[in-house]
């Protein structure tokens, strides 16, 4: 069927008709709440990150270990720790690592976690191989993965983003596949081999958006968990070396304390909740994005 | 009309452009657990299937519901693995083609889904899906395929501003126009339509049988083409074929299948139209008998059991496909 | 009837009641229970109460008999010979025999108990209540380690448990001792039960650090395993438990105002200390050995590690400020706490230190250890040293012990010892591959003086090489913290803590 | 009209809520079904026959999507003002529906027995074993061949008339007042949509059901509606009984639409008949006459002003400015050929 | 099917032997070993050596493996280092604790989880879903040894309700052991409910739009019914996935909980025969827990089918 020579009129029809849906897009980009709200929790999150090392006035590493353990007062706004630092300033600038570490993690997991599931749930013969696999990464202790890891390769942020990277993926990999070897069966899919559709753009274009919810709740999850293992496994030596302060180690610092030094864990503790919360909300406005449900109007 | 009848019987002297041999497609039967205790059967779907399509023909497959005419046209595809047979397609066996060289075939056979709605991928809006086929056979850029888009939207009587629609906001019909737009843009050279229509009112109906025969006449499409409305199927077909049950039980040119009918089943078939005219009621020819299940076809002929020409042979003996006349085989006793 | 029940409690009230039981919260699993292989201090302290030795210490740690009547020594100080009490009943029925002390003595003196003094000695029976030591060389320390109630005591158990035993320890079932005590049940991981052994009979005299009247006044005793230290907090001040072993420093103060808890506050229970690797890296140079010592600010790092002054000594002795009375010294006391950070950057200098990275290498298993190490990294940096902080978990930090590109400052824990010669940095192996003919021979003199009261003045010549040659920092000494419910009377501590005559009132 | 019908519809709008704002997909239907009749619905693809019909039910989520006007009175109570509670009994007892999509529509995981059984249960007051032997027995009335067999399958593995018919059986085993069917034979062979249509016409007889039968067959219409609504664009251009539909339609699009149809004996050769031009979109209608833009008849009066639905003789209602000239001019080509 | 558990089942094997191999070699590249961890700090480097010997730790790697997986065959998983306590007993001791914990929290996930998501999604956009997803969203975030501290401090420590920790086993009564429990089991329960309550109602969001839930509707279907039967049970494989992964988690050691509540569980029993360096102890566990998943998982997978006839994966 060879194309048709559009006249003039409808060239400025569809012309406009596109320039429509791009604002269309970008109005729902704006009205999408979920989106704004989260993305604007993550930019603020960003800037604590980037800027914020330059505007507190302690230094994280200064110690007066008179001070230590003291409440939160105008000269501390929130407190000291376990060696008379600054809790504040140690919060800002142990962002940079969770935030690292949390976003490496979800992002290699989800990425690898997506390949696994979706392949798996597309081959036959590879849903043995690769989920046998996952069974057996799942089963090795990450404290013994940690250590083992940190041992090989020295201690640093990296073989943390390694080995938690290691432990989640199967989680991952397992929730796609779920929701994956379900799509594979829908007529749809049928339809898209019958277009000549290869196996790349049946499983990326077509299966993977509908893998997308779960995906974000189990990347959600997995941040979240992330944060708080690497101040785990930093107790074993294989995290953050000291004394580099991350959210999660001033966490695990307050738990010690955590009967005479309520600031040591809320704090931290309230850092996470915004993180996930916003990064969260990030995911569900992605998912309503792509969701055609969603995107109808609101009243 | 005659001459364009005349290109396509002097065309069928020629070799078929798709030639189905023997096509079998059986569903095991399965219990809540799959397999666990064993196969319970075997549905015949498709039992042993052979036809020919002709380049630039029409082929209109009709028959009862559930006897294998989508399962039929998967087959040919490949959607679903067949059990046995050929389709021998430009000397080669597409039941045989690397999974490569049948994506890449797919270009030339394409195929509209009975089921519009779940063809579509809900989250995809509407020119998505259909820039998909373009985007898979590399055809055009970007730009242009948001164009061939637009275009094959109004073709088949959609707007342009469907494109950004998603599944489902649209209706039954326009969704059944956008399988179909789909099929076409690619420009195949088959199309196996299952059910193309049946959800259009009959004004856009015709516009759309319209457009598929002037585009059968533009590229010398070829289409298979599933139906249930026999007015239609009689309109748009060179030649229909009735499957009854997992077979094929009667194929001929279509004017000589409405007026002379053989097979007791086509005739009931014919018998059955209703007519658009709410003072004209007609007889029909009323099966009785208790339907036979694909789970277990009756032996022999297996329309014998509803058959009012029944005879003893029909239980004990297969009919075979036999030509009665030129362009005209039927599958039955009674003629033998 | 319940309430009459009820009311017979309350009448009771202030007497000193019996039977019942007590749970300890402890905060880690032994090893072992065999006394003879395990080298922890848990083994000892839950072993402590089954199993008695033939001497013992007071509180003042004088020399007790206990399982012995008497003993005496030669002239020559080469043979010590124990006279046994009669009458002695182990768990099991059997009476205790000689025969069995020499297995026992026998088999302890090849562990860690007694490894590297009693080498070339023999425990042998004269008759049936009579055991000599026979060594070839007198041994100051001999008694000493005989009746230490700490780690790797000299337990007696029958000789058949010992007979029974396989490669590595004595049968759970075959830990049968003399105490007031009885082991009931070791659940891995979760506890271990004593029960009061009803037929035990010992010594009467007053109860007086080990040593004296042993009564086991609660029917039961479970030492439930708490690896957790919040969770022994909580516990102790619900009730739950009624000792629990080492509070943290941190929790401490908060557990002082609880009027249902108290506070055991337990002197010289460890040394907080640095290792230097002296075989390779800067402090192979004694230089830097000494700008180490001079730089450190001790009152920071302690208050760091154990929060509050009531929680540790500082002290230069190599020994604990609770053994002044035996072992004292005031070498050193100048060069302690020096604290000056200037100095030390000139010493550094001198040692030709050149902005090489130096790595400190502790643990957080121990959050002390690690708090100091934070601290000493900052002191070290202010003085323009590269730092590196490397924190492994405990085993790894024992297996990079003896490796020698691990570390340059090993930043560790060490326990309370009876008498110096066994004390890590003197040994040559693990302190830091320490080299000095001086202290071979310093400790060769010291072993070999008959008595420990002779070997004394060579304490002084030891604590003078420590200050010179420098195999390790010591940082100070430190207190353990355990807390008990009021309702528990007459907790005592010496060596280790002490069960008997402690009544549970609750 | 002496009976109060059984339901009864009066200026139904139904409005989404779409990215581009609020379109009304259904603006402004009357019609009324009385019992025991079958009201023919058919129309251009996409005018608002399915949004209609599933109004009736209040389907579409009013928190979100839908927004309702006007008033839909089954029986005399306004269904557009009953609670969900209350909507909720209606439904499937009073009211069955069968859908246009019957994949989509029956549940994946479920066997269709289940499903069939499920709606018996809901409405009678039988035992489980008796509802599935009752699920067996509809399958049967629709012509599926080994029914018992069947039950025990799920939906993926039937063919698409077999789904149709199991939404039909889900459909009339609840033995509604009124029966909304649409489109309910597409996918069926005509003898088995001969069977299904005897079906329908028994038991609205039996039970004395008002049916609506959306459809695009207007052969099926033929055959067993009595009477007829045509729908262009959300609103409704023509209503009359079965014979003045197919004989005099007065609106130009039933008429198009009547030219349209293949016939069995028709020329093969020729084209098929189509009326002109696209329907407009539901955010861009025409000021006037919705059908003005296609219509062979439409002069300034059409674009300009909006016709009412007017009635004539017989009952027929059309909404067209130039309903009496096309009535004469059909007058005068018959009286031609008589 | 039959032949798909066969297949599953047999593939058990090559997984278990790769497994081992990889603990093996993690195992000896990590740092520590036992002899010095039994012998303590005060050891010297010749009783380690000779304690080694004695171990059979001097070997080189490949015959350790290869004594060990030979006496595996022979139902031999050899004895812990430390406690000289068959590797299988100890694992069987310390399984009792963790699956009670396991179940009584997997328990109370689904109670709480399942309920609220499907709330939630009903209610989508609504305070009541915002709440819900607020909550569940700080159940995510807190890390379990707050949370279970906060339980100790509330209901063990300041109202006295419940032990703080510890654990007595089923023999001591119902619910003296439910006591013990309930504690850990709501702080892990808690974390994971977020995780399902979240799935929960993605999951539903999908399948709330289908035309079939309209079908369902149309027949009547009370709202309860269509939620819970209908739309649960096509979003139900996610869900399934994530229980079935708690699950596995779970019997592979909530080591923090049980830390925290002082539980003697294969998690402490991970973490300290991590700690003990305890190899014989590790690999017996590492191959119990991958037992245990395989077998999770297999369970999971024919579930699936069962849930969603189109899910076959025992085809071709
Ligand atoms: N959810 C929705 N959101 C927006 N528009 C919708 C939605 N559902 C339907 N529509 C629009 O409403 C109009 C009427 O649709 P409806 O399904 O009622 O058509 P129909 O008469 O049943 O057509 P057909 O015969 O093709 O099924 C269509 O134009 C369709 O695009
Ligand atoms: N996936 C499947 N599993 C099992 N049986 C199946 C499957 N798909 C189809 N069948 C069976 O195969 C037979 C033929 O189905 P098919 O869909 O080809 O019929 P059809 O001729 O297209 O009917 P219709 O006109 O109703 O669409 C039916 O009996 C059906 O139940
Ligand atoms: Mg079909
Ligand atoms: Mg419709
Ligand atoms: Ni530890």
């Amino acid at each position: 069927m060879g194309t048709v020579e559009s006249n003039v009129g409808l060239t400025s029809v569809k012309q406009k008709l596109k320039k429509e849906q791009r604002q269309l897009f970008f109005k729902r980009l704006i009205s999408n709440k979920l989106m704004v709200t989260g993305g604007m929790t993550i930019l603020f999150l960003m800037i604590v990150t980037l800027i914020g090392p330059f505007l507190v006035s302690h230094d994280p590493y200064e110690m007066v270990v008179q001070d230590r353990l003291q409440a939160p007062s105008a000269e501390h706004l929130l407190g000291t720790d376990e060696f008379g630092r600054d809790l504040l300033s140690r919060i800002i600038h142990g962002s940079k690592v969770t935030m690292g570490v949390g976003f490496s993690v979800a992002a290699i997991t989800s990425l690898l976690g997506m390949i696994i599931g979706l392949y798996a749930s597309y081959y036959r013969f590879l849903d043995h191989i690769l989920m046998r696999i996952c069974d057996g990464l799942m089963s090795i202790p990450a404290i013994l993965l940690g250590i083992a890891l940190m041992a090989a390769l020295g201690p640093n942020t990296k073989n943390v983003i390694i080995a938690l990277s290691i432990v989640f993926t199967p989680h991952v990999a397992r929730v796609i596949r779920s929701a994956a070897i379900v799509v594979r069966e829908q007529t749809y899919i049928e339809a898209m081999k019958a277009q000549g559709a290869s196996t790349w753009r049946i499983i990326w274009g077509h299966m993977m958006p509908n893998t997308i919810s779960p995906l974000v709740v189990q990347a959600t999850f997995i941040f979240a968990d992330a944060i708080i293992t690497e101040a785990a496994l930093s107790f074993l030596g294989a995290g953050v070396p000291a004394p580099d302060p991350s959210w999660g180690n001033i966490l695990y610092d307050g738990k010690l304390v955590i009967f005479n030094a309520w600031w040591m864990t809320v704090f931290p503790g309230i850092m996470i909740v915004l993180s996930v919360l916003g990064l969260n909300l990030l995911g569900d406005g992605l998912r309503d994005l792509i969701d055609p449900h969603t995107n109808q109007g609101k009243k | 009309m005659s001459e364009q009848q005349i290109v396509k019987i002097g065309k069928e002297q020629e070799t078929p452009l798709l030639d189905i041999q023997g096509l079998k497609k059986y569903f095991p039967v399965k219990g809540p657990l799959g397999n666990l205790g064993g196969k319970k059967g075997m549905v015949k779907a498709v039992n042993n299937v052979s036809f020919q399509l002709f380049e630039g023909e029409t082929y209109g497959l009709v028959g009862e519901s559930g006897c294998g005419k989508s399962t039929t046209g998967r087959t040919i595809l490949r959607l679903i693995e067949p059990t046995e047979g050929k389709a021998m397609y430009k000397n080669k066996d597409l039941f045989q083609l690397s999974g490569k060289e049948s994506r890449k075939m797919r270009q030339e056979l394409q195929m509209v889904f009975q089921d519009p709605y779940s063809s579509l991928n809900p989250r995809k809006r509407i020119g998505q899906s259909l820039e998909e086929p373009l985007a898979i056979h590399q055809i055009g850029n970007k730009r242009d395929r948001t164009d061939l888009v637009m275009d094959i939207l109004e073709k088949v009587g959609m707007r342009i501003d469907h494109y950004y629609r998603y599944p489902h906001e649209l209706s039954g019909g326009q969704r059944q126009r956008i399988g179909l737009a789909r099929a076409l843009i690619v420009n195949p050279k088959i199309i196996i339509a299952d059910e193309p229509v049946s959800a259009l009112d009959v004004s856009i109906q015709s516009q759309v049988i319209n457009l598929l025969q002037e585009l059968q006449e533009e590229m010398k499409l070829t289409y298979l083409f599933i139906a249930h409305d026999i007015s239609v199927v009689r309109h748009i077909s060179d030649r229909i074929g009735v499957m009854y049950l997992g077979n094929l039980v009667e194929e001929a040119r279509t004017d000589e299948l409405v007026e002379s009918a053989l097979h007791p089943y086509t005739q009931a078939l014919l018998s059955a139209v209703p007519l658009p005219n709410p003072k004209m009621k007609k007889e029909r020819v009323v099966l009785k008998g208790e339907l036979p299940s694909p789970l277990h076809p009756p032996s022999g002929c297996v329309f014998h059991t509803r058959c009012p020409f029944a005879m003893d042979v029909c239980k004990q003996k297969v009919p075979v496909m036999e030509a009665r006349s030129k362009d005209h085989q039927v599958a039955c006793h009674l003629y033998e | 009837s319940d309430t009459t029940k009820q009311e017979e409690g309350k009448e009771n009230e202030g007497e000193t009641v019996t039977g019942g039981e007590l749970r300890v919260a402890y905060s880690a699993q032994p090893p072992s229970l065999d006394p003879h292989v395990s080298a922890a201090i848990i083994t000892a302290e839950v072993m402590g109460h089954v199993f008695e030795t033939l001497l013992t210490t007071d509180s003042e740690y004088n020399i007790k008999p206990m399982l012995a009547e008497s003993y005496e020594q030669s002239e020559d100080g080469k043979t010590i010979t124990f006279h046994l009490r009669e009458g002695v009943l182990f768990h099991n029925g059997e009476e205790m025999k000689a025969e069995d002390v020499v297995a026992s003595m026998n088999r302890w003196k090849d562990g860690p108990g007694g490894r590297g003094q009693f080498e070339n000695s023999t425990f042998e029976a004269e008759d049936d209540y009579t055991v000599v030591l026979k060594m070839d060389q007198p041994l100051s320390t001999a008694l000493n380690s005989i009746s230490q109630g700490s780690s790797s005591f000299a337990a007696i158990m029958p000789k058949e448990s010992i007979e029974n035993a396989d490669e590595t320890s004595v049968k759970e079932e075959d830990l049968i001792g003399t105490g007031p005590f009885t082991l009931e049940e070791w659940k891995q991981d979760q506890h271990i039960h004593l029960t009061k052994f009803s037929d035990y009979t010992g010594l009467e005299d007053e109860a007086d650090g080990l040593y004296g009247k042993k009564e086991a006044l609660v029917d039961d005793i479970y030492f439930e395993i708490v690896t957790d230290s919040s969770t022994r907090v909580a516990g102790i001040v619900s009730g739950e438990y009624d000792i629990a072993h080492e509070i943290p420093y941190d929790n401490a103060d908060q557990l002082e105002n609880d009027p249902n808890v108290e506070n055991q506050i337990i002197p010289g229970a460890g040394t907080l200390i640095m290792f230097t690797n002296k075989k390779v890296g800067p402090f192979a140079d004694v230089k830097a050995r000494e700008a180490l010592s001079t730089l450190i600010n001790i009152d920071e790092m302690m208050t760091a590690a154990f929060s509050d002054p009531k929680y540790y000594t500082l002290n230069h002795n190599m020994m604990m400020p609770h053994q002044e009375e035996q072992w004292y010294s005031d070498i050193g006391k100048d060069k302690y706490n020096l604290n000056d950070p200037e100095k030390a950057k000139q010493l550094f200098e001198e040692a030709g230190y050149n902005g090489e990275e130096i790595t400190i290498m502790t643990s957080r298993d121990y959050e002390f250890m690690y708090n100091a190490a934070v601290v000493l990294q900052a002191e070290l940096e202010a003085i323009g040293v590269k730092v590196k902080l490397d924190v492994y978990d405990w085993a790894t930090l024992l297996d990079n012990m003896t490796d020698e590109t691990a570390y340059d400052i090993n930043m560790v824990w060490i326990g309370y010892k009876p008498e110096p010669t066994s004390h890590h940095f003197l040994n040559t192996q693990i302190s830091g591959w320490t080299e000095s003919d001086e202290l071979t021979e310093l400790m060769e003199k010291f072993r070999t003086q008959p008595t420990l009261e002779d070997a004394k003045p060579v304490y002084d010549e030891l604590q003078a090489w420590f200050w010179d040659y420098l195999p390790a920092a010591k940082i100070g000494d430190y207190n353990r913290v355990d807390a008990t419910r009021t309702s528990v009377e007459n907790y005592q501590y010496s060596d280790r803590m002490i069960l008997w005559n402690v009544t549970n009132n609750k | 009209m002496p009976k109060q019908p059984l339901l009864e519809i009066n200026e139904l709008k139904t409005h989404f809520h779409t990215e581009r704002g609020r379109v009304t997909a259904v603006d402004g239907v009357t019609f009324h079904v009385n019992e025991g009749e079958i009201l023919g619905v058919v129309g251009e693809s996409g005018c608002g026959k399915s949004v209609t019909s599933q109004s009736i039910l209040r389907l579409f989520d009013e928190k979100r999507l839908a927004q309702y006007d006007g008033e839909i009175k089954l029986k005399g109570t306004n269904l557009l003002e009953l609670s969900d509670e209350k909507m909720q009994s209606i439904r499937g007892n009073d009211i069955a529906m069968i859908f246009q999509d019957p994949l989509s529509s029956l549940n994946p995981v479920f066997t269709i027995g289940h499903q069939i059984a499920e709606s018996i249960l809901l409405h009678q007051n039988v035992s489980k074993k008796e509802a599935y032997e009752k699920a067996v027995e509809m399958l049967r009335l629709t012509g599926i061949p080994a029914p018992e067999k069947r039950v025990k399958e799920y939906p993926h593995e039937l063919s698409g008339g077999m789904r149709q018919r199991v939404m039909i059986a889900i459909a009339l085993s609840c033995e509604p007042q009124l029966l909304i069917a649409d489109e309910p034979t597409t996918a069926l062979d005509v003898t088995i949509q001969a069977q299904i249509l005897d079906l329908i016409v028994e038991i609205n007889k039996k039970l004395n059901m008002g049916v609506i039968f959306i459809t695009h067959d207007l052969g099926v219409v033929a055959e067993i509606c009595t009477r007829v609504v045509v729908m262009y664009l959300g609103q409704i251009v023509e209503e009359a009984n079965v014979v003045d539909v197919f004989e005099n339609p007065l609106h130009p699009y039933t008429r198009g639409l009547m030219k349209s149809v293949p016939q069995i004996d028709g020329d093969r050769s020729e084209k098929l008949h189509v009326i002109e031009g696209t329907v407009p979109a539901l955010d861009n209608i025409p000021k006037g006459c919705r059908f003005a833009t296609r219509c062979p008849f439409a002069d300034e009066l059409c674009v300009e002003k909006v016709p009412e639905l007017r009635e004539f003789k017989n009952g027929q209602k059309a909404r067209c400015w130039h309903a009496e000239k096309i009535a004469e001019e059909d007058q005068e080509r018959e009286d031609q050929y008589v | 099917m039959f032949n798909y558990i066969i297949k599953r089942i047999l593939s058990l094997i090559p997984v278990l032997f790769i497994v081992s191999i990889a603990i093996f070699l993690l195992i000896h590249i990590t740092p520590g070993d036992p002899a010095s961890i039994i012998l303590g700090i005060d050891a010297s480097q010749e009783q380690i050596d000779e304690l080694r010997q004695q171990l059979g730790l001097d070997l080189p790697v490949y015959e350790q493996y290869i004594r060990w997986i030979l006496g595996v065959f022979q139902g031999d998983f050899g004895t812990s280092y430390f406690s000289n306590e068959p590797v299988t007993t100890s694992i069987i001791e310390h399984l009792k604790p963790t699956i009670s914990l396991a179940i009584l929290a997997q328990i109370i996930t689904i109670i709480i989880a399942i309920p609220l998501g499907i709330a939630a999604a009903n209610r989508r956009g609504t305070v009541a879903d915002q709440s819900i997803m607020g909550v569940s969203l700080l159940g995510m975030s807190i890390p379990s040894f707050l949370l279970g501290l906060f339980l100790i401090l509330f209901f063990g420590v300041k109202l006295g309700w419940l032990p703080v920790a510890g654990y007595q086993p089923l023999e001591a009564g119902f619910f003296t052991h439910l006591k013990y429990l309930i504690m850990p089991a709501i702080s892990l329960g808690a974390i994971q409910a977020a995780l399902v309550a979240r799935m929960t109602r993605t999951s539903m969001l999908e399948v709330l739009n289908t035309n079939y839930i309209k079908t369902a509707q149309a027949k009547g279907v009370k709202n309860r019914s269509i939620v819970y039967k209908h739309a649960l049970r096509n979003a139900f494989l996610p869900i399934l996935t994530v229980i079935g992964q708690t699950f596995g988690i779970l019997i592979a050691g909530a080591v923090v909980t049980e830390t925290i509540f002082n539980i003697p569980g294969i998690g402490q029993l991970i973490i300290n025969s991590v700690e003990r360096r305890d190899y014989a102890v590790i690999q017996g566990v590492v191959l119990f827990v991958t037992l245990s998943y395989v077998f999770i998982n297999l369970v999971i997978d024919l579930l699936y089918g069962l849930i969603d006839p189109r899910v076959r994966l025992d085809n071709d």
